[in-house]
């Protein structure tokens, strides 16, 4: 059963690679990607199974032992992170059959999905990886597959973005590599676990290499996940692309480099006493700018898509602040929050395609009264708006609950703060649309048009019903995420 | 307004990284940390253990095959972003479409030499672990030749020798086989990519056919790379 | 002593040097070109660091002659030529994308220059 | 220190069920025969109604009703009834049943009725489990399941003006809540529980007490009207349709006091808040309240706007009763909370039926009313009396139970303050009364006095038609509430009262 570890990327990697062999006509490379995600799902629902009880799957490639070959480590974090992301998948795919294929040409079609699988093999990659060269490659594959679901659609703004994103995450992987490059010229190792028994030894010789090696690491998956200030590229990229791709990109593309630091953090950088006194502060002042500022950018948003956007930027700062105390329940509430904004903003960019698709509009302001034509679209654009809220019985309270609850225990009353007055700003730009869908009357009263067709429409429902689910009975999973958080903060 | 801030940023970059070569190990030390147990077991063992002398080959195809699983990707990924980017792209907005050249001293020229370039490009790859070179080397010089082929005959001319259909199917083909090679190692009993772990024959030292899986893989990783470049150049001088 | 290490270290920096110049390019200069140009420095940069860890003096390349450790040959670090090696394929993937895009570019909006392309955007 | 019996029932959870399924139901009913949503949303209030009052006989004895339903987020949802809770519960359900009945008719040919019948209902599950909740986790639950579906209320009309009262709402409501989420927290982190009904969870004072007890006073206040927190309340509540505004200002509001009641009593304690002295931050702000509220009232001309005004003022009343930290001024405040309901709900039907009859809102035309609507404007001025606390209806019982209190707790002054709140009642009350009886009737009125309106009936019943029987009869009941029970030996809310402050005293 250990080989699940492995397959859990090598699936999504043989389907993409599968699209330009099988999936040449008509829509034969939806049904390989749906059956790549699906068969991806059930690899990561086994996953879960049996780290859920405690045990992580240590998986040697090759049968190389960790020092000389590569390690994938799955334990309960990864194992549900990736379900999680693959569920998120699965509706999206689902939903682009309808959305994409009119939009695109046969030929970009085509590597949309196969693009689409490479982005999900490269997420899988980097949440159980355990070698820091690795984490590095699966990061670039991410990275490229996500500059290419933006660039598939054939619009000026579109390339413009993609190219955006693709020069500064090329920065960002340089910094990344630097950093592994300092980081190995002062251990001689690549792997977490020798490294974090090496990592202190080098402290003391050189500790300022490490400290600059850390800084490097963060401030590229920074970039890579849009942590204040170096968000600067996401607003355009997750707007301009395709609804689908939004959504993939925006609910969980960037929680990639989140990812790939808490488990640096967790299983390298946490044995060196320096980092860990540093490197939370830095995290937790950006995320902080990143709540208070992109929540401020997202008020003064006219598009739809751009105001979700800057909204996931406040996001990401709650997962980077949550994570930055340090304390086993705030990290529940930033893993469960991971997973929380992939289904709650999936959901809403899905929706907002939804509307784009039907209606062609974009703008916040025309969207007056548009309940009254898409009622089962605007609910659920409603659960999304009021778990990012964090009302109760929504997904969103329960991470907000454990972050707050942790925050305080660690005696950290100001954080606590922050996320209630961040809370308070989703409601501020939020609210307005959710009243003005439902209550507002249209500037000209549009011809009544049906609802989008169900295809389209139950993915994005569906995610919708896991929110309320995972908000209304979280024990379990909060139970699962609880003994992971405890294990990556090594208590 | 651009100049200030990013001068600002290269400044404290390069002022960190200056802190940090203070305190780096001297630059061609023996005893610098790097030169640790790992590589010493990679140096002295690999022999042994992957039966190729090319120890850049051993870790690149054996000890960190994953990775290089992983690095054929990014390349499918790269062909796949531009090839999306660049569909139905015409090339009529580049100053000079690309066409055929009326050269006939290149067309001659080239003619001859592009078999002698796709046979040392074989060579390397197949020789990959006994030599320097390997499938990436050996890929790029074989897709050099058919950039060679592109550039003198144009290319609606090696759209009809290489189909660009016949170039993506290739593309995929390559990749998938460096994952079957991988779903070997899990059949044979051993872990994913599993060479001599899983039983492969490892041959005799020094032969055309040693190093088990290795040669496998870089089989395959020559005909992905060369499959790139084509496709690559194919998409960006525009599709006929 | 600060630049007698420094001089020790002169891969090292001549590395840096090479990262810090290929970022600035990619900062400052509007063409796109030039940015990709700026990018594959920057990554030169990194790789040329990556080799001057992995290599010592007396060092031979890692292609085993004779089979054991006695006999006294030392190698250069192999890992980091392994390393250096899947650096270039993802720069390269990287700059043919990059590339691609640019062209694309080009052809619908005439222009290679950064401030024109976010002035037509808008 | 007597102990308290418990007896375990999950009839509360049902209590809170009931209308939500009731409001699925009715929705789905309503899409295609109206009637039938009428009599299902009527049925529901009503069973709901009656199984409240099931619990007289244990709580009558002194015995406490627990529950807990381990379903929800992450604490499970917990219930706890004593004779406060059953007090206020038992009047929520009563005044929700009459409030539906006057919508029967009220609502008849409005636009989104369908829609308004499911809110009503959620919101009336949130409110009766606000009431009844064992836990501040439930509170909280409960408390935001009746806040939000409330603003579909406030902009049922959706004007523009109610579209921005109802954001005001929302925004404030959400700022409560998340003020409410962190005291709570921080009372978990603290206490480790967040079980209501002790004698008090936290025993330090520390900056993160007193931020939690202010987290506490400002979500709570802000949802009871507390100046300077109230400035949602006099935009949304007129905007409603008549009945929600009724529940709006006669039971809504009230949650946030009950809350606060809670809190302090059984959150931070008696001992800890007269030893802190942090009552008083209540004490100052309640005698704002009860001044600027009222005061405010006077300058109004808008009947539902002068009502929720009214309302800021008699919550004001309510929040001192509590800042006192006396048993008799705590009989007197719960009984003021069900005067209070009574009166204030009666007056927004009252208002109801005025706006639907005459299309009048400003109380400068009220002249002749008195001879038009007879029924509703003698209810209308039993209820205002009642705020007034002329004797012997039940305001005056809570008022003077109120100031004796005041005297008690050893702080007269602040029963000048009540004293105040009568004077301004009546000084803003009253002339809507008179003008409504003893001003000359404009031309208008006159002519629909001779004349009634069409559809009514004949014309020798010449006050029948004013309203039809279901929008009568509630405002009837709830005028008769507001005198009988004040006159009647067997003042069982009184009672109650009593009860409810001997066990928040002796415990």
């Amino acid at each position: 059963m250990d080989h699940l570890a492995v397959l859990l990327t090598v699936i999504p990697l043989s389907g993409a690679f599968f699209v330009p062999m099988f999936g040449r006509e008509g829509d034969r490379g939806y049904r390989v990607a749906l059956g790549t995600v699906l068969l991806t799902t059930a690899c990561a629902a086994a996953l879960l199974v049996i780290t859920g009880r405690g045990q992580a799957i240590s998986y040697y490639v090759g049968n190389w032992a960790p020092p000389w070959g590569i390690e994938i480590r799955v334990d309960a974090f990864s194992a549900f992170l990736s379900f999680s992301f693959s569920l998120v998948y699965l509706a999206v795919i689902a939903y682009s059959a309808r959305d994409v294929s009119h939009e695109l040409n046969p030929a970009a079609l085509r590597w949309y999905w196969s693009l689409m699988l490479l982005l999900l093999a490269g997420l899988l990659g980097v949440s159980s990886a355990a070698d820091l060269f690795n984490l590095f490659v699966f990061t670039e594959i991410y990275s490229l597959a996500a500059c290419g679901i933006i660039s598939v659609r054939d619009r000026m703004d579109s390339l413009e973005a993609a190219l955006k994103y693709l020069l500064l995450s090329a920065v960002a992987a340089g910094c990344i590599l630097l950093g592994i490059s300092l980081i190995y010229m002062v251990t001689g190792h690549l792997n977490y676990a020798h490294l974090a028994t090496a990592l202190p030894a080098a402290v003391a010789t050189s500790p300022r290499t490490v400290l600059a090696a850390v800084a490097l690491l963060a401030t590229g998956f920074g970039l890579k996940s849009a942590l204040f200030p170096l968000h600067m590229w996401l607003p355009d990229a997750h707007s301009s692309a395709l609804s689908p791709a939004s959504a993939v990109l925006s609910g969980i593309a960037v929680k990639a480099g989140i990812i790939a630091l808490f488990r640096l953090f967790a299983s390298v950088l946490s044995a060196s006493p320096a980092v860990v006194r540093a490197m939370p502060t830095f995290l937790a002042v950006l995320a902080v700018g990143g709540m208070i500022f992109g929540a401020l950018f997202a008020m003064t948003q006219t598009d739809l898509k751009r105001m979700l956007a800057y909204s996931t930027v406040v996001q990401v700062g709650y997962i980077y602040l949550a994570f930055s105390v340090l304390n086993p329940v705030a990290l529940t509430g930033a893993i469960l929050h991971i997973v929380n904004h992939a289904l709650l903003k999936g959901m809403l960019f899905l929706s907002a395609g939804l509307i784009i698709h039907r209606t062609g509009k974009r703008r916040i302001a025309d969207l007056q009264g548009i309940g009254r034509e898409m009622p089962l679209t605007m609910i659920a654009l409603t659960i999304g708006a009021m778990g990012m809220v964090g009302i109760p019985l929504t997904n969103g309270f329960v991470s907000k609950w454990h972050m707050v609850l942790g925050s305080l225990e660690a005696g950290q009353p100001l954080a606590a703060g922050v996320i209630l007055l961040s809370s308070l700003f989703s409601a501020l730009y939020y609210f307005p649309l959710v009243i003005a869908g439902w209550f507002g009357n249209p500037a000209a009263p549009a011809p009544a048009r049906p609802e989008a067709p169900p295809s389209m429409l139950w993915p994005v429902l569906g995610l919708g019903a896991v929110s309320l689910i995972l908000g209304i009975v979280p024990e379990p999973v909060v139970n699962v995420l609880g003994e992971a958080a405890k294990h990556l903060l090594g208590q | 307004m651009r100049h200030l801030p990013a001068l600002l940023l290269v400044v404290a970059i390069a002022y960190v990284l200056a802190l940090t070569l203070t305190e780096a190990p001297a630059f061609g030390g023996l005893d610098v940390p790097a030169r640790n147990e790992v590589m010493r077991f990679y140096l002295d063992e690999e022999l042994d253990q992957a039966g190729i002398p090319n120890t850049v080959t051993a870790i690149i195809f054996d000890y960190r095959a994953y990775d290089t699983m992983g690095e054929a990707t990014v390349l499918f990924t790269a062909v796949g972003a531009a090839a999306a980017v660049l569909a139905g792209h015409a090339g009529k907005l580049v100053a000079r479409p690309m066409a055929a050249t009326d050269d006939v001293i290149l067309r001659i020229v080239s003619r001859m030499v592009i078999p002698f370039v796709q046979v040392f490009g074989i060579y390397v790859v197949v020789y990959g672990h006994l030599s320097p070179g390997g499938g990436f080397a050996g890929g790029t010089i074989l897709g050099g030749s058919m950039a060679l082929y592109l550039f003198v005959f144009g290319p609606k001319r090696t759209a009809r020798k290489i189909p660009p259909a016949w170039g993506e199917i290739m593309e995929g083909a390559a990749a998938f086989w460096y994952v079957l090679v991988g779903l070997g190692g899990v059949l044979l009993g051993a872990n994913f990519l599993a060479n001599a772990a899983a039983g492969v024959p490892l041959g005799v030292q020094g032969q055309l056919f040693s190093g088990g899986a290795i040669w496998l893989i870089g089989l395959g990783v020559g005909v992905k790379v060369a499959a790139t470049i084509v496709n690559l150049l194919v998409h960006l001088a525009g599709e006929t | 002593m600060l630049s007698l290490d420094l001089f020790l270290r002169l891969n090292y920096l001549a590395s840096i040097m090479l990262f810090l110049i290929g970022l600035h390019t990619m900062l400052t200069h509007a063409n796109l070109i030039k940015k990709v140009m700026g990018m594959n420095i920057m990554e030169t940069g990194i790789f040329l660091f990556l080799v001057s860890i992995g290599y010592a003096h007396g060092t031979l390349s890692p292609i085993i002659r004779q089979s054991g450790p006695e006999q006294g040959l030392i190698y250069t670090n192999p890992l980091l030529a392994a390393i250096v090696l899947t650096g270039i394929v993802i720069a390269v993937s990287t700059t043919a994308y990059a590339l691609s895009i640019i062209i694309k570019l080009y052809e619908q909006c005439g222009t290679l220059d950064v401030d024109r392309l976010e002035k037509l955007r808008s | 220190m007597n102990a308290t019996a418990e007896v375990y029932s999950l009839l509360p959870a049902l209590i809170v069920l009931l209308p939500i399924i009731g409001a699925i139901a009715g929705y789905l009913v309503g899409l295609r025969w109206p009637t039938g949503r009428d009599l299902l949303c009527v049925f529901t209030v009503g069973i709901t109604a009656a199984l409240t009052f099931t619990f007289y006989p244990a709580i009558s004895r002194g015995t406490v009703i627990v529950g807990s339903v381990q379903i929800l987020v992450p604490l499970g949802v917990t219930f706890r009834l004593d004779s406060l809770g059953f007090l206020l519960t038992s009047l929520t359900a009563v005044i929700w049943f009459l409030a539906t009945l006057y919508s029967l008719s009220y609502m008849k040919g409005e636009h989104g009725v369908n829609r308004y019948y499911a809110f009503l209902m959620v919101t009336f599950s949130g409110a009766v489990g606000t009431f009844m909740a064992g836990d501040l986790f439930s509170f909280f639950l409960f408390f935001e399941l009746m806040s939000l579906p409330a603003a579909v209320l406030v902009i049922h009309e959706e004007t523009a003006e109610a579209v921005q009262a109802a954001l005001k709402y929302l925004f404030m409501t959400v700022a409560g809540s998340l003020m409410f989420f962190f005291s709570m927290v921080a009372t978990f982190e603290m206490a480790g529980s967040v079980a209501l009904g002790g004698r008090g969870l936290i025993a330090e004072a520390s900056p993160v007490a007193f931020l939690t007890f202010a987290g506490f006073v400002i979500a709570l206040g802000m949802k009871a009207g507390m100046v300077p927190l109230h400035m949602w309340l006099p935009d949304a509540h007129p905007v409603a349709p008549s009945p929600a505004s009724a529940l709006l200002s006669g039971i809504m509001i009230k949650t946030g006091a009950y809350g606060m009641l809670r809190v302090m009593y059984e959150v931070f304690g008696l001992e800890f808040l007269q030893a802190t002295g942090w009552n008083t931050v209540v004490l100052v702000l309640s005698v704002v309240t009860i001044l600027l509220g009222s005061s405010v009232a006077i300058t109004q001309y808008d009947l539902k706007r002068r009502l929720a005004y009214s309302s800021i003022g008699q919550m004001g009343c309510i929040l001192l009763g509590m800042g006192l930290m006396s048993e008799r001024a705590l009989t007197g405040d719960v009984f003021y909370f069900f005067a209070d309901a009574v009166a204030k709900s009666c007056l927004f039907l009252c208002a109801g039926v005025i706006l639907k009859t005459t299309g009048k809102r400003d109380i400068r035309q009220f002249a002749g009313l008195g001879q038009r609507l007879p029924v509703t404007m003698v209810c209308f001025a039993v209820a205002a009396l009642t705020l007034m606390g002329i004797p012997p209806l039940n305001g005056f019982v809570s008022k003077w139970q109120l100031s004796v209190g005041a005297f008690d707790a050893g702080m007269p002054g602040y029963a000048l303050a009540l004293l105040a709140s009568s004077m301004l009642n009546a000084v803003y009350y009253l002339p809507i009364v008179m003008t409504a009886f003893f001003d000359h009737p404009t031309p208008v009125e006159a002519a629909a006095v001779a004349a009634p309106p069409t559809g009514g009936g004949r014309g020798t019943r010449r006050w029948l038609p004013e309203a039809s029987a279901t929008m009568l009869v509630p405002m009837l009941v709830l005028a008769l509430g507001c005198a009988v029970f004040a006159l009647s030996p067997g003042n069982w809310p009184l009672r109650l009262s009593e009860a409810a402050a001997r066990v928040l005293f002796s415990k």
